[in-house]
C-alpha cells in the first residue's frame, strides 16, 4: 500500500516537473529532486528485503491493463536512474540555466522529467505494450534532450543518428514482443522458462536492446550523440540510458528460455566491444568522444560477465556464472557513477573553455582544482584501479572468468580469450585516461581558452562531489552491497539462493581500507619530506631545453599513436601530413581524424546502395502521364499473373 | 602480536633486500665488461642522499608530482605484500589476491605515467606514451601466466596457485615471464636503464624532473618491482613447495639471485632492441605463455 | 431511413451553398453541414439501424466502422475550412464550397452503398466533384494536377467499371437474377463463375487501387496533394482513400464467397507490401513536404491492405488504422498547409527553421510526425502493432520483418524532411513571406483536436468502436 | 440479330485500327466520333422493346460521344492549330501491330471465357476488350492530350460494349454507369479545351511535366 502512494507520488511529482519546467526553474528542481528521491526510497525498500511490488490498474491503457512491478532487478536500475537523474537535474541548474540558453534551458528541465519518469516506467512495466510505449516515449525525450542545442548542425546530425538507430531497435524490439504476444497469447510479461519455443527470440531480443545498449557494431550513434549533446544530458544517457537495453538483456535473459548459443554470442560481442571501445577511445581527440567510446568498453565489460553467467547457466547455475554476474550487475552502479562524474567534468571543462578538443586545452588544474582532482579520480576509478570501486566489479568478473577457466570444461574455449581481452582491455583504458585527464588538466595551458578557465560553481561542483562520495563507497565497502546484489541474483535465477558475500570481498573491502590509508599517509608523509627538505620551482627542465613552448608538449594524439597504431586495422586513422621543407619552411601541418569505421565504412555503402534504388524509382515518376497509364497496365497484368498462378 | 611482527620483518625483507638487486646486476655487467664497477650497496647510498635533498618542482606541476611516486611506491610495496615468499608463505591471501596484484602495478604505473606528464615536458610525455603503450602487450602476457597457474593449480590465490608444473610448461613460463619482467622493468632489450640518450628511454625519462625524496620513492619502488618480479618467477618455475623450509628459503635466494645474474648477462651481451620490434618481443612472450597455457589445460583435462 | 440523411444533408448544404450571394460568409456551411453530418453519424454508430438485405443504401456494419472517421476528419478540415477560406478572399469560393460538401455527401453514400454499380457510380461521382477543389488554386500546376489526377484516375475508373460489368456477369453466368447487391453475390457464393470473378477482382483492385493510391497506380497522388490546399489534400487522403479501400473490402468478401478468398489475400499482400516499399524508397529521397505526405499516405494505404490480406484480427486492426489514418492524416495536413502559407516555400531547400516562425504549426507537425511513423502514445503504434502482431500470428513471418523494414525506410525519409524544415536557422525570405497569415487559434485548434483525438482513439479505445470494427469484420469474412 | 451487331462490333474494330494507325487528330477524332455513334445505336439493335430509358441512353451516347465532345476537340485543336500527332511514343506502325495483336488476343481469350449461350457467336466480349486494348495503347502511345483523350474515349467505347452483355438482365447498372462515364470525357475534354481557350498551348504531354520527382 504504500508502494502505491511512494511510486503513485514519484510519477506525479515528475509529471508535475516536466510541466513546470517551462516556466518556474525552482519548482522544476524541488519537484524532480522530490520525485527521484522518492524514487530512490522505493527501490532501496525493495532492494532492501521489501516485498515485490505489484499493481494492476483497473483501467485499460490501448487495451490493456496496465501492470506495474518492482522487483529487485527493476529496483536495482532504477536507484541508478533515481541517482543520476536527480544529479544531473541540480548539475543543469548551473550548466544550462536561462541566462545562458534562454531558447532550449525550459525544454530541457521539461524533457529531463519525460526522460527520468519514462526510463523509471520502463523498468516498472510488466506488460509488453506499455514496455515498449514507455521504451519508445523514452527514446523520443532523449532524443529532445540530445538535440536541446539545435541550431548547431552537428548536433542535429548527431540527434537523428541517434533517433534513426534507437528506432530501428525499437522495431526490433516491436517483432521481439509481438512474437511473445502471439506465442504465449497475452501481453503480460513474466517468467516463460517454460516455454521452449520462444528460445529463438532472445536473438530478436539481443538486436533490440543491443542497439540501445551501444555494444560493439551496433554503437554507430553513440559516440557523436553522446558528443553533442549537452554534457548532463549525456552523464545520464551513457550512465544510465544505455543501462535500459542492458536491463532489457537481463530481464529477458532471465525471464526467457535461452537458446544454446546465447552465452558464447554475448561473451564474444562483451569481448569485442570491450577491446575495440576501449582502441577506439584511446585514439580520440574529443574529450567526450573518448568518454563516450569508454561507455562501449565498459558495456562491453559488464556483457562479458553477463555473457559468463550465460555459460553458468547453461552449465548447472556454475558458482563462477554467478560471480561474474555479480560483478556485471556492480558494474552497472559503477560506471553509472563515474560516468556520469566523468560527463560531468568534462561539461565543466567544456563550460570554462569552450571546447571539447583536448589539443586545445592543457593546464587546466591551476585554474578548476575541484574539477581536476574530481575528474582524476574518476579516471583512476574507471581504469579500475585499486582501491576504487572500478577495480571491485571487475574483480568479481575476473574471479568469474578464472574458475570458469579453471573448471576445465569446454566452456574454457570462450572464457580465456575473454580473459585476456578482459586485461588488455584495462591496460587500454588506463592508457586513455591517463590521456585524457593529464592532455586536460597537466602541463602547460595549449591555448589562451585553456589560460582563461575559471572552476564551476556549486551547483555543477556539489552533484560531482556526490558521485565521487558514492565511488568512494563502492569502492570501500563493497559487502555492503551483497545483499542486494544477491536479491537481484535470485530474481534473475531462482536457483541462485543469494547467501553470504563471499569471505574474498570482505578482505577486498578491507584491503583497499588500508589501501587507501597507507596511500594517503605516504603521500602526506612524502610531501612533508621534501617541504623539510625545501621545495623549489623551477622550470621543467626537459634535458636542458631553455625555452619551452606549449605547443612543444605531447599531444594526445602522440600520446595514443603507439598503442592505437596497433589497431590501425579497426581504427583507419586518416592523416595529412604537410612536411616541412627547405631551408626556411613556411608552414607545416598534420591533421589526423580518426572515422567512425562502422558507420563510413560499413552502414554508409549499404545507405548509398538504397539511395540508389530510390534515386531509380524517382527516375520512372517524370511527370509523364503515358508512362503513368503504362504502370496502370502493368499493374494490370501482373496481378492478373498472381492470380492466374495462384489459382492453378 | 606474533602476527604483526611477522608483518613486520616480512615488510623488512621487501624494504631491505630490494635496493640490492640493481646493484648485484650493476656489478655482473661491470664484471662482464672487465669494469670494477659501483659497489653492490650503491642504490642505498643514493637512497640514502635523496633522502636528504631538497627538490626542485616544475614550475607546471600541480601536488600531483609529489603524490604520485609516494602512490606508486606504496602500491608497488602492497603489490610485493601480497605475494608469498616460498614457505614464509604470505600474511594476507585471498582468492582474487592475484588479479588485486596485477592492478596495484597497473596503479603505480598510472602514478608514475601522471607524475610523468605534469610537467608538460614533451620527453616525459614520450616515455610516459611508451610506458602505458607497452604495458597492453605486457598485460596480457602477465594476465595469460597468471591464467596457467591458476589453471595449473585450479585456485586463483598466490598462496595455493604457485605450485608449479615440471616439464615444458614450466620452461615457456619461465622464459616467458622472464620476458615480461625485462619488459615491466624496463631493463635492456626493451629499455636500456643507464642510456644518456632520453628519445630511447622509457623509464629513466619519465622520471628526468624528480629529484630528492620522490626520486628516491621512484628508485626504490622500480628496485622493489625487480625483486618482486623475480621472486614470482622463481615461484612459478621452481617446485620449492614440498622443500623443507631451509632447503626451500636457500632455493628461493638461490633462485631470485640466478635471475638477476642472467638479467645482467642479458643486458651486458644483448643491444637494446628498436622500439619498432618491441611489441613482436613482447608478443612473443605473450605467446610463450599462451603455450604453457595450453599445456597447462591439457594436463588439466588429462 | 435516418441513414439516407448522412447523403442528404451534405447534398441539400451544398445547394444552398451554391446559391448562397456572400462569398465571405458562405465557408460557414462548411462546419455547419459537417457538424450535422457528424452528429448523425455517431448517432447511428451508437444506435445502429437495421440494414435490410437488399438494401441497396444502408448503414451496415462497414459503413458504420469507417464513415464516422470520414465524418470526423471532415468536420476538422471544415471548422479549418472558414479561417482558410477567408484567408483565400481573392478567389471566390462558390464552387469549392459546394463541391466540397458535395463530395462528404457522395462519400457518405459510397461508404454506405450496398450495390455493386451504386457503389461504382458514388465513387466516381467523389471523384468528379473533388475535381474543381484540385483546380481551386487555378495555376498551370494545379491544372497539370488536375488533368493527371483525373485522366489517371478516370482510367481507374473506368477498369473498374469494366469489373464491376465482369462482377455482374460472373452472378449472370451463375445463374444470377440480375441482383447485384453485395449480399446478394455473396449469397450466390461458390455458383458464381471463378473465371469471371478472378478477372473482376483484378480490374476491381487495380481501380479502385488507383483511388487508394497503391503503387504502382499511386502516381496522381504526389501531384494532386501537393498542389491541393491543406484541407483537399486531408480529405484526400483521409476520405477518397478510406472509401475506396471500403470499396475494395465489399468486392473481397463477395470473391472470398467465391471461393477465391486465399487468391485475393495474396494479391493485396503483395500490392500492399509493395506499395509500402515503393512508399519508403520515395520518401528517403524527398525533398518538398506536402509530396512527402503524399507518399506516407501511399505506404498507409499499402498498410491498410497488408492489414486486410492478413484477415481476422489483421483486418480489424486496418479498421483501427483507418480512424489513426485519418486523424493525424488530418493534422499532418492542415498543419502542414499553414507552414507552407507562412513559409511560401514547399520544399527542404526553400524552407527551415519554422520552429522559430510558426512555433506552434512546427511542434504539431513534429507531433503529427511521430504519430504518423508510429511512434507511441499515438493511435497508429496500436493498429500497427497489431497488424505486426497478427502478421505473425498467420505464420507471414518474413512479410512482417518486410514490413518492419519499409517502416524503418519510411521513418528515415519522413524525419530527415521534417526536421530539416522545422530545426535549423530560418530562411530570411521565409520572414517576409505572406504577412497575412498568423498562427491563430482558428488555425491551430483543428489539427490540434485531430491529434488529440488519435491520441485518445490510441490510448482509450472506446468500446463501441472495437465492437463496430469486430461487426464489420463479421460481416466481410463470416466464418471465422 | 447477331450478325447485325456483329457487323457494327467488327466495325469498331475496325475502327479501333484506323485510330491507332492515323497520325491526323482530324481524323482520329472523327474515327472515335464514329465509334461512339456505331455503338450507341446498338442498343436498339439488341433490345426487343425499346424502353424509354434505353432509347435515351443511345441518344445521349449517340449526341455526346458523335457531336458535342467531336465539335468540342475540334475546336480546341483549332485553336491551339495542331492537326498532327507527329512524335508519338509508340510509333504508328508498331501501335498498328499490337493492336492487331491485341485485337486476335481478345477473340482467343473472349472464345475460352466462359459465355452464356446467348453470347456464344456474339462479337461483344472480343470487341469490347479489343477495344479496351486499344484506348489504352492510345493512352500509352500519344504525346498529345487531345489524342490522348481520344484514347479515353475509346476505352470507355469497349467497356460500353461489355455493357450491353448485361443490359437486359441489370440495364439500371449499365445505363447509370454509361451515363457517368460520358460525364467523366466531358469532364476531361471540357478541361482540356478550358484550357487550350485560355493558355493557347498545344498541350503535348511532353510539356506537362511540371510535377515530377
Amino acid at each position: 500500500m504504500m508502494m502505491d502512494w511512494l511510486i503513485a507520488g514519484a510519477v506525479i511529482m515528475l509529471v508535475a516537473a516536466a510541466l513546470s519546467g517551462a516556466r518556474f526553474p525552482r519548482v522544476w528542481l524541488a519537484l524532480t529532486l522530490a520525485g527521484t528521491a522518492t524514487l530512490l526510497a522505493t527501490a532501496f525498500w525493495t532492494l532492501g528485503g521489501g516485498a515485490e511490488w505489484d499493481w494492476r490498474s483497473s483501467f485499460a491503457v490501448g487495451g490493456e491493463r496496465i501492470h506495474l512491478r518492482l522487483d529487485a532487478l527493476s529496483a536495482w536500475f532504477l536507484a541508478l536512474v533515481a541517482v543520476v537523474g536527480g544529479g544531473g537535474a541540480v548539475y543543469a541548474r548551473g550548466y544550462w540555466p536561462d541566462c545562458e540558453h534562454p531558447a532550449s534551458a525550459g525544454r530541457g528541465r521539461t524533457w529531463w522529467s519525460m526522460l527520468v519518469l519514462c526510463m523509471s516506467l520502463v523498468l516498472l512495466c510488466a506488460n509488453g505494450l506499455h514496455f515498449l510505449m514507455a521504451w519508445e516515449a523514452f527514446a523520443l525525450s532523449a532524443f529532445f534532450l540530445i538535440t536541446l542545442e539545435r541550431e548547431r548542425r552537428e548536433t542535429r546530425a548527431a540527434g537523428w543518428l541517434y533517433l534513426a538507430a534507437s528506432h530501428a531497435g525499437t522495431l526490433g524490439l516491436f517483432a521481439f514482443f509481438s512474437l511473445l504476444a502471439t506465442k504465449t497469447g497475452s501481453w503480460e510479461l513474466g517468467p516463460m522458462r517454460d516455454h521452449a519455443e520462444l528460445a529463438p527470440l532472445f536473438w530478436v531480443a539481443l538486436f533490440g536492446f543491443g542497439v540501445k545498449a551501444g555494444m560493439f557494431p551496433l554503437h554507430i550513434w553513440l559516440p557523436s550523440a553522446h558528443a553533442n549533446a549537452p554534457s548532463h544530458v549525456s552523464a545520464i544517457m551513457s550512465g544510465v540510458a544505455i543501462k535500459m537495453g542492458l536491463y532489457g538483456l537481463v530481464r529477458f535473459s532471465g525471464w526467457l528460455p535461452l537458446p544454446a548459443g546465447a552465452g558464447w554470442v554475448v561473451l564474444a560481442l562483451g569481448a569485442v566491444s570491450a577491446v575495440l571501445g576501449a582502441a577506439f577511445a584511446l585514439a580520440q581527440n574529443d574529450l567526450k568522444r573518448l568518454l563516450a567510446y569508454c561507455s562501449v568498453e565498459n558495456m562491453g565489460v559488464i556483457l562479458i560477465g553477463l555473457g559468463v553467467a550465460l555459460l553458468g547457466t547453461a552449465n548447472g547455475d556454475t558458482a563462477w556464472g554467478r560471480l561474474a554476474m555479480a560483478g556485471a550487475l556492480l558494474h552497472v552502479w559503477n560506471h553509472g557513477a563515474f560516468k556520469a562524474l566523468l560527463f560531468f567534468g568534462a561539461g565543466s571543462v567544456l563550460h570554462a573553455t569552450g571546447t571539447r578538443e583536448m589539443s586545445r586545452l592543457g593546464g587546466l588544474w591551476r585554474a578548476m582544482p575541484w574539477t581536476a582532482s574530481l575528474f582524476a579520480f574518476g579516471s583512476a576509478a574507471i581504469s579500475a584501479l585499486p582501491p576504487l570501486n572500478g577495480f571491485v566489479s571487475e574483480w568479481l568478473v575476473y574471479l568469474g572468468l578464472f574458475d570458469a577457466a579453471a573448471s576445465h570444461t569446454r566452456v574454457a574455449v570462450a572464457i580465456v580469450p575473454a580473459t585476456i581481452a578482459l586485461g588488455v582491455t584495462g591496460a587500454l583504458a588506463l592508457a586513455g585516461f591517463v590521456k585524457a585527464s593529464a592532455v586536460v588538466f597537466l602541463g602547460a595551458p595549449r591555448t589562451q581558452v585553456a589560460v582563461h578557465a575559471h572552476e564551476c560553481g556549486w551547483w555543477m561542483r556539489a552533484p560531482m562531489l556526490a558521485l565521487a562520495g558514492i565511488c568512494a563507497c563502492l569502492a570501500l565497502a563493497p559487502a555492503a552491497v551483497w545483499p542486494f546484489i544477491s536479491r537481484v541474483l535470485v530474481g534473475w535465477r531462482s536457483a541462485w539462493s543469494g547467501g553470504k558475500p563471499p569471505a574474498s570481498l570482505i578482505t577486498l573491502g578491507y584491503t583497499h581500507l588500508a589501501l587507501a590509508a597507507s596511500l594517503t599517509v605516504a603521500a602526506i608523509a612524502l610531501w612533508f619530506r621534501s617541504r623539510t627538505n625545501g621545495v623549489r620551482r623551477a622550470l621543467t627542465w626537459d634535458c636542458g631545453y631553455a625555452l619551452p613552448t606549449a605547443r612543444m608538449q605531447y599531444t594526445g594524439g602522440s600520446f595514443a599513436a603507439l598503442a592505437s597504431g596497433w589497431f590501425g586495422w579497426v581504427l583507419r586513422p586518416e592523416r595529412r601530413l604537410h612536411w616541412p621543407r627547405g631551408p626556411f619552411p613556411r608552414q607545416a601541418d598534420f591533421v589526423e581524424r580518426i572515422p567512425e569505421t562502422v558507420l563510413e565504412r560499413v552502414i554508409g555503402p549499404v545507405g548509398d546502395a538504397v539511395m540508389v534504388a530510390s534515386a531509380w524509382v524517382r527516375q520512372r515518376q517524370q511527370g509523364s502521364l503515358p508512362d503513368y497509364i503504362l504502370y496502370l497496365v502493368a499493374a494490370l497484368a501482373a496481378m492478373g499473373a498472381l492470380v492466374l498462378f495462384g489459382s492453378i | 602480536m606474533i602476527s604483526i611482527l611477522e608483518f613486520l620483518a616480512r615488510l623488512a625483507v621487501w624494504l631491505f633486500l630490494a635496493p640490492l638487486l640493481p646493484g648485484v646486476i650493476n656489478k655482473v655487467k661491470a664484471w662482464v665488461a672487465g669494469r670494477r664497477g659501483p659497489p653492490v650497496l650503491q642504490l642505498y647510498y643514493d637512497l640514502a642522499r635523496l633522502w636528504h635533498k631538497g627538490v626542485v618542482v616544475s614550475t607546471f606541476a600541480s601536488p600531483g608530482f609529489i603524490a604520485g611516486p609516494a602512490v606508486a611506491w606504496v602500491a608497488v610495496l602492497a603489490a610485493a605484500l601480497l605475494l608469498p615468499l616460498g614457505p614464509l608463505g604470505t600474511s594476507l591471501s585471498f582468492r582474487g589476491d592475484v588479479i588485486l596484484l596485477i592492478y596495484l602495478l597497473a596503479l603505480a604505473r598510472f602514478c608514475t605515467a601522471w607524475a610523468a606528464l605534469e610537467t608538460g615536458s614533451a620527453f616525459e610525455g614520450m616515455g610516459a606514451a611508451r610506458e602505458v603503450s607497452y604495458a597492453v602487450l605486457a598485460e596480457a602476457a602477465v594476465i595469460t601466466a597468471v591464467l596457467t597457474l591458476s589453471m595449473q593449480s585450479g585456485s586463483v590465490s598466490l598462496s595455493a596457485m604457485l605450485t608449479p608444473s615440471v616439464g615444458p610448461g614450466a620452461v615457456l613460463l619461465a622464459v616467458g615471464l622472464f620476458a615480461v619482467l625485462l619488459a615491466e622493468n624496463c631493463r635492456v632489450p626493451f629499455d636500456d636503464p643507464n642510456t644518456h640518450l632520453e628519445l630511447t628511454m622509457i623509464h629513466e625519462v619519465m622520471v628526468l624532473d624528480h629529484s630528492g625524496p620522490p626520486l628516491a620513492a621512484v628508485l626504490h619502488g622500480a628496485a622493489m618491482k625487480l625483486l618482486l618480479f623475480s621472486v614470482l618467477l622463481v615461484q612459478a618455475v621452481l617446485p620449492i613447495g614440498e622443500l623443507s623450509v631451509a632447503a626451500a628459503s636457500g632455493a628461493m635466494i638461490g633462485g631470485v639471485l640466478l635471475v638477476t645474474v642472467a638479467v645482467g648477462f642479458t643486458e651486458s651481451l644483448t643491444a637494446r632492441v628498436a622500439f619498432r620490434r618491441v611489441p613482436l618481443l613482447l608478443t612473443t612472450a605473450f605467446l610463450l605463455c599462451v603455450f604453457a597455457l595450453l599445456i597447462a589445460w591439457k594436463g588439466g583435462a588429462a | 431511413m435516418k441513414e439516407l440523411l448522412l447523403i442528404i444533408v451534405p447534398l441539400v448544404a451544398a445547394a444552398l451553398a451554391a446559391l448562397w450571394p456572400n462569398n465571405r460568409t458562405r465557408p460557414w456551411f462548411l462546419p455547419v453541414a459537417a457538424l450535422m453530418h457528424t452528429l448523425l453519424s455517431f448517432g447511428l454508430l451508437l444506435y445502429p439501424p437495421e440494414a435490410p438485405f437488399h438494401a441497396w443504401f444502408g448503414y451496415d456494419p462497414l459503413a458504420r466502422a469507417m464513415l464516422p472517421a470520414v465524418s470526423l476528419l471532415f468536420l476538422g478540415c471544415a471548422a479549418y475550412g472558414v479561417p482558410y477560406l477567408q484567408l483565400r478572399s481573392e478567389r471566390s469560393n462558390r464552387v469549392f464550397v459546394p463541391a466540397f460538401l458535395a463530395a462528404l455527401g457522395l462519400m457518405s453514400a459510397a461508404h454506405m452503398a450496398r450495390h455493386l454499380g451504386l457503389l461504382w457510380i458514388a465513387t466516381e461521382a467523389v471523384t468528379l466533384s473533388s475535381v474543381p477543389l484540385l483546380h481551386f488554386n487555378n495555376t498551370p500546376r494545379a491544372f497539370e494536377a488536375t488533368w493527371k489526377y483525373l485522366l489517371v484516375g478516370g482510367t481507374g475508373i473506368a477498369l473498374s467499371l469494366l469489373g464491376s460489368f465482369c462482377l455482374g456477369y460472373a452472378s449472370l453466368h451463375g445463374g444470377g437474377t440480375g441482383d447485384l447487391t453485395f449480399a446478394g453475390l455473396v449469397a450466390q457464393g461458390a455458383s458464381l463463375s471463378r473465371p469471371w470473378v478472378l478477372i473482376a477482382w483484378v480490374l476491381l483492385l487495380v481501380g479502385y487501387g488507383t483511388k487508394m493510391g497503391l503503387a504502382p497506380m499511386h502516381t496522381w497522388k504526389p501531384d494532386a496533394y501537393g498542389e491541393a490546399s491543406g484541407i483537399v489534400g486531408a480529405m484526400l487522403a483521409g476520405g477518397v482513400t478510406t472509401v475506396a479501400f471500403t470499396a475494395v473490402l465489399r468486392v473481397r468478401a463477395v470473391v472470398e464467397a467465391a471461393g477465391a478468398g486465399v487468391v485475393a489475400n495474396r494479391t493485396l499482400l503483395v500490392i500492399g507490401l509493395f506499395s509500402m516499399l515503393v512508399a519508403a524508397l520515395f520518401l528517403l529521397s524527398a525533398r518538398d513536404f506536402k509530396r512527402m505526405l503524399a507518399y506516407s499516405s501511399v505506404e498507409h494505404m499499402g498498410i491498410l491492405s497488408f492489414g486486410a490480406a492478413l484477415g481476422g484480427a489483421g483486418l480489424w486492426a486496418a479498421f483501427f488504422h483507418v480512424w489513426n489514418n485519418s486523424m493525424t492524416k488530418g493534422a499532418l495536413f492542415l498543419s502542414a498547409g499553414n507552414i507552407r502559407r507562412a513559409a511560401g516555400g514547399r520544399t527542404v531547400d526553400e524552407v527551415s527553421g519554422m520552429s522559430v516562425i510558426t512555433p506552434r504549426s512546427a511542434a504539431l507537425f513534429v507531433m503529427g510526425l511521430f504519430a504518423v511513423t508510429a511512434c507511441p502514445p499515438f493511435g497508429p503504434f496500436f493498429s500497427e502493432l497489431l497488424i505486426v502482431k497478427s502478421a505473425f500470428g498467420t505464420g507471414h513471418g518474413w512479410a512482417a520483418a518486410f514490413f518492419l523494414g519499409c517502416l524503418l525506410l519510411a521513418f528515415f525519409g519522413l524525419t530527415r524532411v521534417v526536421f530539416a524544415i522545422v530545426y535549423g536557422r530560418p530562411r530570411q525570405a521565409a520572414r517576409e513571406m505572406d504577412p497575412k497569415f498568423r498562427e491563430t487559434l482558428a488555425v491551430i485548434v483543428p489539427p490540434v483536436l485531430l491529434l488529440l483525438l488519435s491520441l485518445w482513439l490510441g490510448l482509450f479505445t472506446p468500446e463501441v468502436l472495437r465492437q463496430s470494427w469486430t461487426a464489420a469484420v463479421q460481416q466481410l469474412s463470416p466464418t471465422p | 440479330m447477331n450478325d447485325w451487331l456483329n457487323l457494327l462490333i467488327g466495325l469498331a474494330m475496325g475502327l479501333n485500327l484506323v485510330a491507332l494507325g492515323t497520325s491526323r487528330l482530324p481524323s482520329l477524332i472523327r474515327v472515335a466520333a464514329l465509334q461512339g455513334m456505331v455503338l450507341g445505336i446498338m442498343p436498339l439493335v439488341i433490345e426487343h422493346e425499346l424502353r424509354l430509358l434505353a432509347v435515351a441512353v443511345a441518344i445521349a451516347t449517340v449526341a455526346i460521344k458523335g457531336l458535342v465532345i467531336p465539335a468540342l476537340l475540334r475546336r480546341a485543336m483549332r485553336t491551339a492549330n495542331i492537326d498532327r500527332d507527329l512524335h508519338p511514343l509508340i510509333g504508328f506502325l508498331p501501335s498498328l501491330l499490337l493492336g492487331a495483336a491485341g485485337m486476335i488476343g481478345a477473340v482467343v481469350l473472349a472464345s475460352r471465357l466462359p459465355l452464356l449461350p446467348e453470347h456464344h457467336e456474339s462479337l461483344l466480349v472480343a470487341g469490347s476488350l479489343a477495344s479496351v486494348l486499344a484506348g489504352l495503347l492510345l493512352l500509352i502511345g500519344r504525346s498529345k492530350a487531345i489524342s490522348q483523350v481520344c484514347g479515353y474515349l475509346i476505352l470507355e467505347n469497349g467497356i460500353y460494349l461489355f455493357g450491353l452483355l448485361l443490359i437486359h438482365s441489370v440495364p439500371l447498372l449499365v445505363e447509370g454507369g454509361i451515363l457517368l462515364d460520358l460525364t467523366v470525357a466531358v469532364f476531361v475534354t471540357g478541361i482540356i479545351v478550358d484550357r487550350i481557350q485560355r493558355a493557347f498551348d498545344s498541350l503535348d504531354t511532353r510539356k506537362l511535366t511540371v510535377l515530377r520527382e
